[in-house]
């Protein structure tokens, strides 16, 4: 399977980028390892099948499945990390990081500072999300302002599969721990193929389009939205700049902030529940920055604040719509 | 006290129940009247039929995403629950928790997790508050052999030990926990071994034997209800859908799912009713067929059922106002 | 020991608040039960005495200490919940509550939404927290950011004993899930005792202290600092109004709504590090919601993003300081 | 094969190492010179001391709060150690960690950590590293009693069977959780049969008693570098100074407190070194003296040093821009 991956087609999906990210990095690092609940061929390579091919090709001692101990493996990538190891390890779904959260923000995230910079965490949590197939309560969360909110850690969710490549890449390569949130509705859109060893830098947001009136934030799944919402806009004669953040935390404040003094204008866009959410801080760090230059207050567009409910209709419902964000622009653009 | 005649064909009749149900699940689901991620436990049905014989309403469970197999045994009715997994203003929770998240207090389902392990310190919760308050009710903690190795294993039976709750802890251990093989992933073969960590009983039987998981169950359910504290009971079965509906099972080696099929509880108890007299093939019979009619109806609740209106997205997250 | 606080001294601290508050709560009503690690008086009532004297009033039956193992008993918490019991569980410290983040985040807070209001959870989470003892990274942060994004539970971080007794008595009584933040170094700090019964309600900020110029905001220690910020400031003739906001999620939008749009300046304080903390999204409503109201851009003063640190000078410079409190506020004062 | 008499004698001076800087550590509190939560474990000397003389440089230890004593035989500088706890910059950890969190990688101390449970599956993580490298390493885990009803024991454990890492989990059992007894908190008397849950050997030993550890311990350390996976060592101690310096102790029963320092393993141990003829009185006290001026230096060389800038509080949060 990974075979036909080395020579990469014109256009892949984010499946296929993240399994080609990981075998480049296995291929050029000895030290890059591999764990999680059935990520080896034997298990068929992930239950998504992102690692698949990867045991087969560098062995089951570098690409393990682990029995259903995230705290357990978690905390065991964190060890390795500590003696130079790369792990790259799954926690399957984002709602399942609860259940180690201890290794995570207590250790992977401190262990550098807390040893007085004497280890540190060179460690990947692949880990996946988001609403729409109907999984429900406890599988559907996003939960980035968690860890944005940890010092220690960085926060990386790519919109699409040539920066899911590059962002991996750089991700493992970095010598502190990331989670990396992959967006399972979006994971089989297909979109241009990386360059082989395109490096996507952690902390650099990407201007994916750009506009006069407005600035359209967003990552993971909202980029998408935001885009479209732009395509629509256009129609009416609104301008949009478009940013991809690539990575939540630490946010690439110089270019949202070029970008916001630019056009005087910003709505932030993402899918976790909208109180207290990684949209709060980019739009409090807006107010902050840009008093002068901003023309109408920062708006937020996010999930509504409940639990993501099962039903169709209500998990339809629960996500914010391309029609909220066209809402929001339009409200920012009518004030003064 | 061994299972009466009349306790033999009640099992029956909840095994054939959980059986019928699911393959109109399935089929529902493969002609896209249903979408959903389902888990069958298709060939876990004795253990819970066997077990909830033994329990009274007032006496709780708790179960998992694969779970709609024990809610049927302990009595949520089929209607609900179909209103449920379709989405349902109807179903057991206005269609809000869907398949991994089933509550339904009036027959003592007070929770379905979709993270694994979870269910069990909840279920010590359950048995706390019996105990605290002197009421006879136990709580059958259901969960995969996967699941022995999460931490809230460990910490559910130590806790329910040292404060002996009335809690039994059934593992149904269907030798796969997603893709990974119990050798895989569990550091023993029988995960009963772990009780002795507790200083609890821990006993192994034949799942797909309802006598064997009767007994088993009684002894364990006789000790919780006199004060004695939790018992471990696995019971060693199969399941044979796979993880979840469209799971193709090519992990699955081939002569182990045949022997496993070949072991099919709900034919092999049908079988065994017969050839021992306890009922005739007529009388089971009749029994299926009230069961179908059971489960047609359930269906023509659910898909005739409306969907939640949108205003549930702002309900149940708080207690309405003035009453908390 | 309980019994010598059956009738209040005129003043009281915290410590002997919250206990007092759990104590009339237990008398109150039979369903009012207690545990967490050392809370029974056999193992001395709790690390800092909180619960003294609970378990010999009221009976091992519903004082109980527990082994370690918090996702264990705070499950079992909200299993007992489940029922009808009201557990007020105690999590030593906060930083613990990620061992066990999983049964609140994913449980207690899911559980009344999942299961479409047929159950639903009555659990008090007592936590306590607080740099400058000396405890270093992974004892003393302030975590409430988490629980705030989690919809379905509530927050509530007292900053006097009057406020803690009433509030937990609210917290009990509340048929919801609560997080109750302690503040470890304030413990001791002696206040007015509270009226016996008396009951703060939750979702309800108090305003300290009326002003004119600006609105300062804070909740849990933090009060404390901006109460002496507005001292000092007020000797430069600058009049402060101050909120203390006691329920941190769901915030009282309408007084703090009000109070800004009064002054038109706020400054919101808080002990968490600062990027992706609360005051973001205090931040983010005010500017959204009273843009043309406010004068200046909304400060916020927090501690630094990093860990922790040991050492007692770094300790206390990871901290915000009074000082930068009052810079704060003069320099939304400086703004146009 | 038993302990040479060099190695008998080493192990002392480890013990006594740990008693006297410990003795110091708290004259120093005590005195209003070092402020600090300190978890003194004394009493618990033995273990670490007769365990560390089978290990290389190259193994790894990963502790807790409680492991003053567990680095001291590992091979961390008392300077580093006493200027970390002192605040300064000269610390092992620049004075950012602290008391909770030393880490010294020169010496194999490869995290401590505050948080009950959670260095066990970092300890994994280091076998696993050694294992995936085909590196001759074991791994010292050390924990609590306490520690092992937390979840973080038990994935570990099963982890660490089923990959068959070279891991030893050892068990202080120093009878308190903070202020819980064992019987309180913890299921079983000997957490040793809790390893009979994940395949592997368990074993309790007299922790006070310095040949039993260092046999058990051989025999672990053995069966990882073979390759044979992870080890249940459990050491029953006792800890003198309470939880926590301040703890006055009311909780524990005066008959057992009395028992238990009679059982103090420093003097038992010298004195069986001076009864066996292993070494006499005036060798011993050559190795104490020589233990007073090192800790005399320590002390010095943590008073004497600075504390850390506070542009330290900007450092060691990511890589350096440019290195990651
Ligand atoms: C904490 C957590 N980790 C991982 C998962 C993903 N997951 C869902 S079911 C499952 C396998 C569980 O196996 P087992 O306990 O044997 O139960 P079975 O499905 O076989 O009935 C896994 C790993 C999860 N739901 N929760
Ligand atoms: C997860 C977690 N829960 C609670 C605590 C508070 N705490 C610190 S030490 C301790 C007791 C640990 O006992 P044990 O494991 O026996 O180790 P000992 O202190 O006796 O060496 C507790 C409960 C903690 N640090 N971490
Ligand atoms: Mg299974
Ligand atoms: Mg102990």
């Amino acid at each position: 399977m990974s075979q036909t991956l080395v020579k990469p087609p014109a256009k892949i999906n984010t499946v296929q980028a993240i399994n080609l990210a990981i075998a480049d990095a296995m291929e050029a690092d000895e030290n890059v390892i591999v764990f999680g609940e059935d990520v080896a061929d034997l298990e068929g390579g992930g239950i998504v099948k992102v690692t698949q091919g990867l045991s087969t090709r560098f062995g089951g001692n570098r690409v393990r499945s682990t029995p259903i101990s995230e705290m357990g493996f978690v905390g065991a990538a964190v060890g390795a990390s500590l003696v130079g190891l790369r792990p790259v390890v799954e926690v399957m779904l984002m709602n399942f990081t609860a259940v180690c959260m201890d290794q995570i923000t207590n250790h992977a995230a401190k262990l550098r500072f807390m040893s007085g910079g004497q280890t540190h965490v060179p460690l990947v949590i692949r880990t996946m999300t988001g609403a729409g197939f109907g999984t429900g309560g406890q599988h559907s969360d996003f939960l980035e302002a968690w860890f944005c909110h940890t010092p220690g850690i960085k926060v990386v969710a790519p919109s699409n599969p040539a920066d899911a490549y590059g962002l991996m890449r750089a991700a493992i390569a970095d010598e502190d721990p990331v989670i990396f949130i992959e967006h399972l509705p979006t994971y089989w859109v297909a979109g241009p193929a990386p360059a082989p060893g395109h490096f996507v830098p952690l902390g650099k947001a990407a201007i994916v389009q750009e506009g006069r009136d407005v600035t359209l934030i967003g990552y993971s799944r909202s980029v998408h939205d935001i885009r479209a919402a732009a395509v629509n806009l256009e129609k009416s004669g609104i301008s949009c700049e478009v940013i991809d953040l690539r990575t939540i935390s630490p946010l690439d404040m110089p270019t949202i902030l070029a970008s916001v003094a630019k056009t005087g204008r910003a709505v932030v866009v993402h899918e976790a529940v909208r109180s207290f959410g990684a949209g709060a801080e980019i739009s409090a760090r807006l107010h902050e920055q840009l008093w002068t230059k901003l023309k109408a207050p920062v708006q937020r567009v996010a999930s509504k604040d409940c639990p993501v409910p099962f039903s169709k209709p209500l998990e339809t419902g629960f996500l914010y719509s391309v029609d909220d964000i066209e809402i929001a622009v339009r409200t920012t653009l009518a004030n003064a | 006290m061994p299972a009466s005649q009349r306790v033999l064909v009640e099992i029956y009749r909840k095994m054939a129940l959980i059986k019928h149900n699911d393959d109109r699940f399935i089929s529902m689901i493969k002609a896209g009247r249903l979408t959903m991620p389902y888990y069958s436990a298709r060939g876990q049905e004795c253990i819970p039929a066997a077990i909830s014989v033994l329990l009274t309403d007032r006496d709780y469970i708790t179960t998992i995403y694969r779970g709609v197999h024990d809610m049927l045994a302990k009595g949520v009715p089929p209607k609900l629950l179909w209103a449920e997994l379709a989405g349902r203003a109807t179903g057991t929770c206005k269609g809000k928790g869907g398949p991994m998240h089933i509550t339904h207090p009036e027959s003592g389902c007070m929770v379905t997790t979709g993270i694994v392990g979870a269910s069990m310190p909840i279920a010590c919760g359950l048995g706390l508050a019996a105990q605290v308050r002197g009421e006879d009710r136990v709580v059958i903690a259901n969960f995969g052999d996967g699941a022995s190795n999460i931490g809230a294993f460990h910490e559910s039976l130590n806790l329910a030990a040292v404060w002996k709750l009335p809690v039994i802890f059934v593992c149904q251990n269907n030798l796969f926990a997603e893709h990974t093989t119990l050798a895989n992933g569990t550091a023993v073969q029988d995960i009963s071994v772990r009780a002795a960590g507790y200083g609890i009983p821990g006993v192994t039987v034949d799942g797909n034997d309802p006598r064997a998981v009767y007994d088993a169950a009684q002894e364990a359910i006789r000790r919780a209800r006199a004060g004695d504290g939790p018992s471990l009971l696995e019971a060693k079965t199969f399941r044979f859908n796979g993880h979840v509906f469209g799971d193709a099972g090519e992990y699955i080696p081939k002569d182990q799912y045949a022997a496993a099929v070949a072991n099919d509880p709900y034919p092999r108890f049908r079988d065994a009713l017969i050839a021992e007299d306890v009922a005739t093939s007529a009388e089971l019979d009749e029994i299926d067929a009230l069961i179908e009619t059971e489960i047609n109806e359930a269906v023509t609740f659910a898909m005739d059922s409306p969907f939640p209106e949108l205003s549930e997205l702002g309900i149940d997250i708080y207690a309405p106002v003035g009453q908390a």
